[in-house]
Protein backbone atom coordinates (compact mmCIF):
# COMPACT_ATOMS: atom_id res chain seq x y z
CA UNK A 1 0.00 0.00 0.00
CA UNK A 2 1.17 3.65 -1.00
CA UNK A 3 -0.02 6.71 1.02
CA UNK A 4 0.62 10.60 0.50
CA UNK A 5 -0.63 13.05 3.32
CA UNK A 6 0.15 16.87 4.46
CA UNK A 7 3.05 17.63 6.28
CA UNK A 8 1.39 18.16 9.32
CA UNK A 9 1.89 17.49 13.14
CA UNK A 10 -1.86 16.10 13.36
CA UNK A 11 -1.19 13.34 10.58
CA UNK A 12 1.62 11.66 12.50
CA UNK A 13 -0.81 9.66 14.15
CA UNK A 14 -2.90 8.49 11.46
CA UNK A 15 0.24 7.13 9.61
CA UNK A 16 0.80 5.36 12.23
CA UNK A 17 -2.46 4.03 12.42
CA UNK A 18 -2.72 3.33 8.98
CA UNK A 19 0.85 1.30 9.06
CA UNK A 20 0.17 -0.63 11.88
CA UNK A 21 -3.11 -1.57 11.04
CA UNK A 22 -1.62 -2.46 7.41
CA UNK A 23 1.25 -4.67 9.24
CA UNK A 24 -1.52 -6.66 11.83
CA UNK A 25 -1.77 -8.80 8.67
CA UNK A 26 1.04 -10.43 9.94
CA UNK A 27 -0.32 -11.21 13.05
CA UNK A 28 2.94 -9.90 15.13
CA UNK A 29 3.31 -9.27 19.02
CA UNK A 30 1.87 -5.68 20.46
CA UNK A 31 5.51 -5.67 21.22
CA UNK A 32 6.16 -5.16 17.38
CA UNK A 33 3.46 -3.47 16.28
CA UNK A 34 4.73 -0.83 19.08
CA UNK A 35 8.03 -0.90 17.00
CA UNK A 36 7.24 -0.19 14.05
CA UNK A 37 4.84 2.65 15.08
CA UNK A 38 7.57 4.07 16.54
CA UNK A 39 9.66 4.16 13.48
CA UNK A 40 6.61 5.48 11.33
CA UNK A 41 6.24 8.45 14.49
CA UNK A 42 10.08 9.34 14.32
CA UNK A 43 10.21 9.02 10.48
CA UNK A 44 7.71 10.93 10.01
CA UNK A 45 8.14 14.01 12.42
CA UNK A 46 11.82 14.03 11.08
CA UNK A 47 10.14 14.53 7.36
CA UNK A 48 7.68 17.42 9.21
CA UNK A 49 9.94 19.24 11.28
CA UNK A 50 13.34 19.29 9.48
CA UNK A 51 12.52 18.32 6.00
CA UNK A 52 9.64 21.13 5.29
CA UNK A 53 9.62 23.01 8.65
CA UNK A 54 7.62 26.13 7.98
CA UNK A 55 7.06 24.87 4.26
CA UNK A 56 3.95 22.92 3.27
CA UNK A 57 4.65 20.12 1.45
CA UNK A 58 3.25 16.24 1.63
CA UNK A 59 4.76 12.89 3.18
CA UNK A 60 4.99 9.61 0.96
CA UNK A 61 4.77 6.54 2.65
CA UNK A 62 4.74 2.80 0.97
CA UNK A 63 4.15 -0.58 2.72
CA UNK A 64 4.67 -3.94 1.40
CA UNK A 65 4.31 -7.28 2.83
CA UNK A 66 6.88 -9.73 1.74
CA UNK A 67 7.10 -13.38 3.46
CA UNK A 68 7.43 -12.37 7.19
CA UNK A 69 8.66 -9.19 6.82
CA UNK A 70 7.79 -5.72 5.79
CA UNK A 71 9.43 -2.77 3.82
CA UNK A 72 8.22 0.88 4.81
CA UNK A 73 9.63 3.75 2.71
CA UNK A 74 9.14 7.33 3.66
CA UNK A 75 10.24 9.73 1.82
CA UNK A 76 9.39 13.73 1.50
CA UNK A 77 10.49 16.43 -0.81
CA UNK A 78 12.08 18.54 1.70
CA UNK A 79 15.05 20.45 2.19
CA UNK A 80 17.30 17.04 2.19
CA UNK A 81 20.21 16.58 4.61
CA UNK A 82 23.89 17.26 3.65
CA UNK A 83 26.02 15.21 6.09
CA UNK A 84 24.05 11.83 6.27
CA UNK A 85 26.89 9.98 8.83
CA UNK A 86 26.82 13.29 10.60
CA UNK A 87 23.03 12.92 11.22
CA UNK A 88 22.95 9.73 12.15
CA UNK A 89 25.02 10.26 14.83
CA UNK A 90 23.32 9.64 18.28
CA UNK A 91 22.62 12.59 19.65
CA UNK A 92 22.95 14.53 17.22
CA UNK A 93 20.28 17.62 16.49
CA UNK A 94 20.15 20.50 13.94
CA UNK A 95 17.38 22.00 15.93
CA UNK A 96 18.61 21.71 19.35
CA UNK A 97 15.99 24.81 20.42
CA UNK A 98 12.86 22.75 19.47
CA UNK A 99 13.63 20.33 22.32
CA UNK A 100 14.91 17.65 20.04
CA UNK A 101 16.63 14.29 21.29
CA UNK A 102 18.75 13.85 18.32
CA UNK A 103 17.91 9.87 19.16
CA UNK A 104 15.78 9.70 16.53
CA UNK A 105 17.93 7.74 13.85
CA UNK A 106 19.47 5.58 16.41
CA UNK A 107 15.33 4.69 17.55
CA UNK A 108 14.64 3.93 13.99
CA UNK A 109 17.55 1.58 13.15
CA UNK A 110 17.50 -0.15 16.58
CA UNK A 111 13.72 -1.52 15.57
CA UNK A 112 14.26 -2.81 12.43
CA UNK A 113 16.46 -5.25 10.62
CA UNK A 114 17.90 -3.12 7.92
CA UNK A 115 17.56 0.75 7.63
CA UNK A 116 19.13 2.96 4.62
CA UNK A 117 18.58 6.62 4.26
CA UNK A 118 19.15 8.41 0.91
CA UNK A 119 19.20 12.36 0.44
CA UNK A 120 20.09 15.15 -1.76
CA UNK A 121 19.85 18.35 -0.57
CA UNK A 122 17.03 20.80 -1.92
CA UNK A 123 15.87 17.50 -3.37
CA UNK A 124 14.34 15.67 -0.11
CA UNK A 125 14.90 12.83 1.69
CA UNK A 126 14.24 8.80 1.65
CA UNK A 127 14.09 6.13 4.47
CA UNK A 128 14.11 2.57 3.77
CA UNK A 129 13.13 -0.11 6.41
CA UNK A 130 12.79 -3.96 6.67
CA UNK A 131 11.72 -5.39 9.49
CA UNK A 132 11.11 -9.13 10.12
CA UNK A 133 7.97 -10.36 12.09
CA UNK A 134 9.53 -12.71 14.10
CA UNK A 135 6.43 -14.48 15.20
CA UNK A 136 6.55 -17.83 17.67
CA UNK A 137 4.13 -19.52 15.37
CA UNK A 138 4.40 -18.03 12.02
CA UNK A 139 1.58 -16.43 10.39
CA UNK A 140 0.23 -16.82 7.05
CA UNK A 141 2.14 -15.31 4.39
CA UNK A 142 -0.17 -12.31 2.20
CA UNK A 143 2.06 -11.03 -0.78
CA UNK A 144 0.56 -7.43 -0.85
CA UNK B 1 -37.28 11.46 13.68
CA UNK B 2 -34.32 12.67 11.83
CA UNK B 3 -34.25 15.59 14.48
CA UNK B 4 -34.92 13.75 17.48
CA UNK B 5 -32.32 11.14 15.74
CA UNK B 6 -30.24 14.87 15.93
CA UNK B 7 -30.95 15.59 19.46
CA UNK B 8 -30.49 12.28 21.15
CA UNK B 9 -26.85 12.13 19.30
CA UNK B 10 -25.99 15.87 20.17
CA UNK B 11 -27.17 15.84 23.62
CA UNK B 12 -25.81 12.15 24.29
CA UNK B 13 -22.19 12.51 22.75
CA UNK B 14 -19.93 9.84 23.45
CA UNK B 15 -16.33 11.39 22.52
CA UNK B 16 -14.30 8.34 20.32
CA UNK B 17 -11.68 9.16 22.31
CA UNK B 18 -13.20 8.39 26.01
CA UNK B 19 -14.53 5.20 24.60
CA UNK B 20 -11.58 3.68 22.58
CA UNK B 21 -9.81 4.76 25.64
CA UNK B 22 -11.93 2.34 27.52
CA UNK B 23 -10.98 -0.31 24.73
CA UNK B 24 -7.66 0.09 25.34
CA UNK B 25 -7.67 -0.20 28.87
CA UNK B 26 -8.95 -3.83 28.25
CA UNK B 27 -6.66 -4.34 25.33
CA UNK B 28 -3.53 -3.74 27.88
CA UNK B 29 -4.98 -6.23 30.78
CA UNK B 30 -6.06 -8.72 28.23
CA UNK B 31 -2.17 -8.12 26.72
CA UNK B 32 -0.95 -8.78 30.33
CA UNK B 33 -3.23 -11.77 31.37
CA UNK B 34 -2.06 -13.52 27.90
CA UNK B 35 1.23 -13.02 28.52
CA UNK B 36 1.54 -14.49 32.20
CA UNK B 37 -0.75 -17.42 30.38
CA UNK B 38 1.32 -17.97 27.37
CA UNK B 39 4.70 -16.85 28.65
CA UNK B 40 5.65 -15.19 25.77
CA UNK B 41 3.92 -11.96 24.14
CA UNK B 42 0.84 -12.71 22.76
CA UNK B 43 0.62 -12.07 18.72
CA UNK B 44 -2.47 -9.11 17.60
CA UNK B 45 -4.84 -12.10 16.20
CA UNK B 46 -5.03 -13.79 20.05
CA UNK B 47 -5.43 -10.90 21.69
CA UNK B 48 -7.81 -9.98 19.06
CA UNK B 49 -9.86 -13.10 19.12
CA UNK B 50 -9.51 -12.97 23.08
CA UNK B 51 -12.00 -9.60 23.14
CA UNK B 52 -14.03 -10.34 20.00
CA UNK B 53 -12.76 -7.79 17.80
CA UNK B 54 -11.00 -7.56 14.54
CA UNK B 55 -6.79 -7.17 14.70
CA UNK B 56 -6.97 -3.81 13.04
CA UNK B 57 -9.46 -2.40 15.11
CA UNK B 58 -7.03 -3.26 18.81
CA UNK B 59 -4.53 -0.76 16.41
CA UNK B 60 -6.86 2.08 16.32
CA UNK B 61 -8.12 1.66 20.34
CA UNK B 62 -4.29 1.35 21.35
CA UNK B 63 -3.68 4.84 19.88
CA UNK B 64 -6.50 6.39 21.90
CA UNK B 65 -4.53 5.82 25.23
CA UNK B 66 -1.52 7.52 23.42
CA UNK B 67 -2.80 11.19 23.51
CA UNK B 68 -5.89 13.26 24.04
CA UNK B 69 -8.01 13.79 20.68
CA UNK B 70 -8.28 17.28 21.17
CA UNK B 71 -7.61 20.06 23.50
CA UNK B 72 -10.95 20.19 24.24
CA UNK B 73 -10.68 17.00 26.22
CA UNK B 74 -7.44 17.95 27.65
CA UNK B 75 -9.26 20.70 29.61
CA UNK B 76 -12.84 19.87 30.02
CA UNK B 77 -12.37 16.17 30.99
CA UNK C 1 -4.80 12.46 2.13
CA UNK C 2 -4.89 9.90 -0.41
CA UNK C 3 -3.81 6.48 -0.43
CA UNK C 4 -3.66 2.95 -2.97
CA UNK C 5 -3.75 -0.75 -1.62
CA UNK C 6 -4.20 -3.93 -3.20
CA UNK C 7 -8.13 -5.21 -4.15
CA UNK C 8 -7.91 -7.92 -1.37
CA UNK C 9 -10.27 -8.56 1.40
CA UNK C 10 -7.41 -8.03 3.96
CA UNK C 11 -7.33 -4.72 3.12
CA UNK C 12 -11.06 -3.89 4.19
CA UNK C 13 -10.32 -3.65 7.93
CA UNK C 14 -6.37 -1.69 7.07
CA UNK C 15 -8.75 1.13 5.01
CA UNK C 16 -11.37 1.17 7.97
CA UNK C 17 -9.21 2.01 10.55
CA UNK C 18 -6.89 4.18 8.56
CA UNK C 19 -9.93 6.87 7.27
CA UNK C 20 -10.92 6.39 10.95
CA UNK C 21 -7.17 7.58 12.44
CA UNK C 22 -7.61 10.22 9.87
CA UNK C 23 -10.75 11.35 10.66
CA UNK C 24 -10.50 11.30 14.68
CA UNK C 25 -8.59 14.98 13.89
CA UNK C 26 -12.22 16.28 14.13
CA UNK C 27 -13.18 14.35 17.33
CA UNK C 28 -15.92 13.18 16.49
CA UNK C 29 -18.62 11.05 18.28
CA UNK C 30 -18.58 7.25 18.22
CA UNK C 31 -21.30 7.61 16.26
CA UNK C 32 -19.99 9.64 13.67
CA UNK C 33 -17.09 7.50 13.17
CA UNK C 34 -18.73 4.06 13.36
CA UNK C 35 -20.72 5.42 10.56
CA UNK C 36 -17.94 6.64 8.39
CA UNK C 37 -16.31 3.17 9.08
CA UNK C 38 -18.88 1.49 7.73
CA UNK C 39 -19.38 3.48 4.62
CA UNK C 40 -15.67 2.58 4.26
CA UNK C 41 -16.09 -1.14 4.61
CA UNK C 42 -19.24 -1.18 2.44
CA UNK C 43 -17.65 0.87 -0.61
CA UNK C 44 -14.29 -1.10 -0.29
CA UNK C 45 -16.01 -4.23 -0.30
CA UNK C 46 -17.98 -2.97 -3.43
CA UNK C 47 -14.32 -2.32 -4.96
CA UNK C 48 -13.52 -5.63 -4.20
CA UNK C 49 -15.94 -7.89 -4.95
CA UNK C 50 -17.70 -6.49 -7.79
CA UNK C 51 -15.28 -4.07 -9.36
CA UNK C 52 -12.58 -6.53 -9.59
CA UNK C 53 -14.07 -9.93 -8.30
CA UNK C 54 -11.19 -12.64 -9.22
CA UNK C 55 -8.88 -9.71 -11.14
CA UNK C 56 -6.17 -8.01 -8.96
CA UNK C 57 -6.07 -4.26 -9.26
CA UNK C 58 -6.12 -1.49 -6.56
CA UNK C 59 -7.93 0.32 -5.33
CA UNK C 60 -7.56 4.49 -4.93
CA UNK C 61 -9.28 6.23 -1.44
CA UNK C 62 -9.08 9.68 -0.85
CA UNK C 63 -10.26 11.94 2.20
CA UNK C 64 -9.92 15.74 3.12
CA UNK C 65 -11.03 17.12 5.90
CA UNK C 66 -12.85 20.31 5.03
CA UNK C 67 -13.92 22.66 7.33
CA UNK C 68 -16.32 20.36 9.79
CA UNK C 69 -16.65 17.90 6.98
CA UNK C 70 -15.33 15.28 5.51
CA UNK C 71 -14.86 14.43 1.95
CA UNK C 72 -14.01 11.14 1.24
CA UNK C 73 -13.00 9.16 -2.13
CA UNK C 74 -13.30 5.65 -3.31
CA UNK C 75 -12.28 4.40 -6.85
CA UNK C 76 -11.42 1.44 -8.34
CA UNK C 77 -10.63 0.72 -12.13
CA UNK C 78 -12.46 -2.30 -12.35
CA UNK C 79 -15.33 -3.49 -14.57
CA UNK C 80 -17.71 -0.31 -13.85
CA UNK C 81 -21.25 -0.44 -13.08
CA UNK C 82 -23.58 -0.03 -16.41
CA UNK C 83 -27.17 0.74 -14.56
CA UNK C 84 -26.69 2.74 -12.15
CA UNK C 85 -30.56 3.46 -11.23
CA UNK C 86 -30.60 -0.10 -10.76
CA UNK C 87 -27.85 -0.90 -8.37
CA UNK C 88 -28.51 1.68 -6.14
CA UNK C 89 -31.85 -0.02 -5.21
CA UNK C 90 -32.35 -1.53 -2.33
CA UNK C 91 -32.09 -5.10 -2.31
CA UNK C 92 -30.48 -5.35 -5.53
CA UNK C 93 -27.77 -7.52 -5.76
CA UNK C 94 -25.76 -8.61 -9.05
CA UNK C 95 -24.13 -11.66 -6.43
CA UNK C 96 -27.15 -13.37 -4.54
CA UNK C 97 -24.89 -16.58 -5.04
CA UNK C 98 -21.91 -14.72 -2.65
CA UNK C 99 -25.01 -14.18 0.02
CA UNK C 100 -24.77 -10.53 -0.52
CA UNK C 101 -27.43 -8.05 1.11
CA UNK C 102 -27.94 -5.65 -1.81
CA UNK C 103 -28.06 -3.00 1.02
CA UNK C 104 -24.71 -1.64 0.11
CA UNK C 105 -25.62 1.80 -1.55
CA UNK C 106 -28.30 2.50 0.83
CA UNK C 107 -26.33 1.94 3.74
CA UNK C 108 -23.68 4.18 2.65
CA UNK C 109 -26.18 7.07 1.37
CA UNK C 110 -28.05 6.49 4.95
CA UNK C 111 -24.55 7.48 6.55
CA UNK C 112 -23.51 10.09 4.46
CA UNK C 113 -24.73 14.08 3.74
CA UNK C 114 -24.05 13.70 0.15
CA UNK C 115 -23.30 10.91 -2.23
CA UNK C 116 -22.59 10.72 -6.16
CA UNK C 117 -21.79 7.82 -7.94
CA UNK C 118 -19.83 7.94 -11.71
CA UNK C 119 -18.87 5.00 -12.94
CA UNK C 120 -18.08 3.83 -16.66
CA UNK C 121 -18.26 0.20 -18.35
CA UNK C 122 -14.94 -1.48 -18.25
CA UNK C 123 -13.02 1.51 -16.48
CA UNK C 124 -14.27 1.73 -13.10
CA UNK C 125 -16.35 3.15 -10.43
CA UNK C 126 -16.03 5.94 -8.30
CA UNK C 127 -17.61 7.17 -5.13
CA UNK C 128 -17.89 10.36 -3.55
CA UNK C 129 -19.25 11.31 -0.17
CA UNK C 130 -19.29 14.50 1.91
CA UNK C 131 -20.30 14.02 5.44
CA UNK C 132 -20.61 16.56 8.36
CA UNK C 133 -18.89 16.01 11.75
CA UNK C 134 -21.75 17.52 14.04
CA UNK C 135 -20.32 17.70 17.21
CA UNK C 136 -21.30 20.28 19.70
CA UNK C 137 -18.42 21.42 20.85
CA UNK C 138 -16.36 21.06 17.39
CA UNK C 139 -12.62 20.41 17.75
CA UNK C 140 -9.29 22.32 16.13
CA UNK C 141 -10.60 22.86 12.28
CA UNK C 142 -7.42 21.63 10.27
CA UNK C 143 -7.60 22.09 6.29
CA UNK C 144 -5.57 19.24 5.34
N1 LIG D 1 13.63 14.22 6.67
C1 LIG D 1 14.68 15.00 7.01
N2 LIG D 1 15.00 16.08 6.25
C2 LIG D 1 16.06 16.87 6.58
N3 LIG D 1 16.84 16.67 7.65
C3 LIG D 1 16.58 15.61 8.44
C4 LIG D 1 15.50 14.74 8.17
N4 LIG D 1 15.49 13.77 9.11
C5 LIG D 1 16.51 14.04 9.94
N5 LIG D 1 17.18 15.15 9.55
C6 LIG D 1 18.37 15.73 10.21
O1 LIG D 1 18.93 14.71 11.03
C7 LIG D 1 19.03 15.18 12.37
C8 LIG D 1 18.91 14.03 13.34
O2 LIG D 1 17.63 13.46 13.27
P1 LIG D 1 17.07 12.65 14.53
O3 LIG D 1 18.10 11.60 14.86
O4 LIG D 1 15.70 12.19 14.24
O5 LIG D 1 17.08 13.73 15.70
P2 LIG D 1 16.09 14.96 15.96
O6 LIG D 1 14.87 14.80 15.11
O7 LIG D 1 15.77 14.86 17.43
O8 LIG D 1 16.86 16.21 15.61
C9 LIG D 1 17.98 16.25 12.49
O9 LIG D 1 18.24 17.16 13.53
C10 LIG D 1 18.04 16.90 11.11
O10 LIG D 1 19.11 17.80 11.02
N1 LIG E 1 -17.37 -0.92 -7.36
C1 LIG E 1 -18.31 -1.59 -8.08
N2 LIG E 1 -18.02 -2.07 -9.32
C2 LIG E 1 -18.95 -2.74 -10.03
N3 LIG E 1 -20.21 -2.98 -9.60
C3 LIG E 1 -20.55 -2.53 -8.38
C4 LIG E 1 -19.63 -1.81 -7.56
N4 LIG E 1 -20.25 -1.50 -6.41
C5 LIG E 1 -21.49 -1.98 -6.51
N5 LIG E 1 -21.69 -2.61 -7.68
C6 LIG E 1 -22.96 -3.24 -8.15
O1 LIG E 1 -24.01 -2.73 -7.35
C7 LIG E 1 -24.74 -3.79 -6.72
C8 LIG E 1 -25.31 -3.32 -5.40
O2 LIG E 1 -24.26 -3.02 -4.49
P1 LIG E 1 -24.59 -3.06 -2.94
O3 LIG E 1 -25.77 -2.19 -2.69
O4 LIG E 1 -23.35 -2.75 -2.20
O5 LIG E 1 -25.03 -4.57 -2.70
P2 LIG E 1 -24.16 -5.90 -2.63
O6 LIG E 1 -22.71 -5.52 -2.51
O7 LIG E 1 -24.66 -6.59 -1.41
O8 LIG E 1 -24.41 -6.64 -3.91
C9 LIG E 1 -23.72 -4.91 -6.63
O9 LIG E 1 -24.35 -6.18 -6.53
C10 LIG E 1 -22.96 -4.75 -7.95
O10 LIG E 1 -23.70 -5.30 -9.03
MG1 LIG F 1 13.84 13.04 14.83
MG1 LIG G 1 -21.94 -4.07 -1.27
Amino acid sequence: MSMTFSALSENEAFARVAVAAFVAQLNPTLEELTEIKTVVSEAVTNCIIHGYGEIEGDIYLQCKILGDSIELVVEDHGIGIDDLDLVRQPLYTSRPELERSGMGFTIMESFVDEFAVESVVGKGTKLRFKKRIRTPQSATHHEV
Amino acid sequence: IGEIQRFLRDDNTVKVSRSLKELARHIRRKRDDLAKELGRQPQINEVAEALGIEPAEVVLAQEAMRVPASIHETVFE
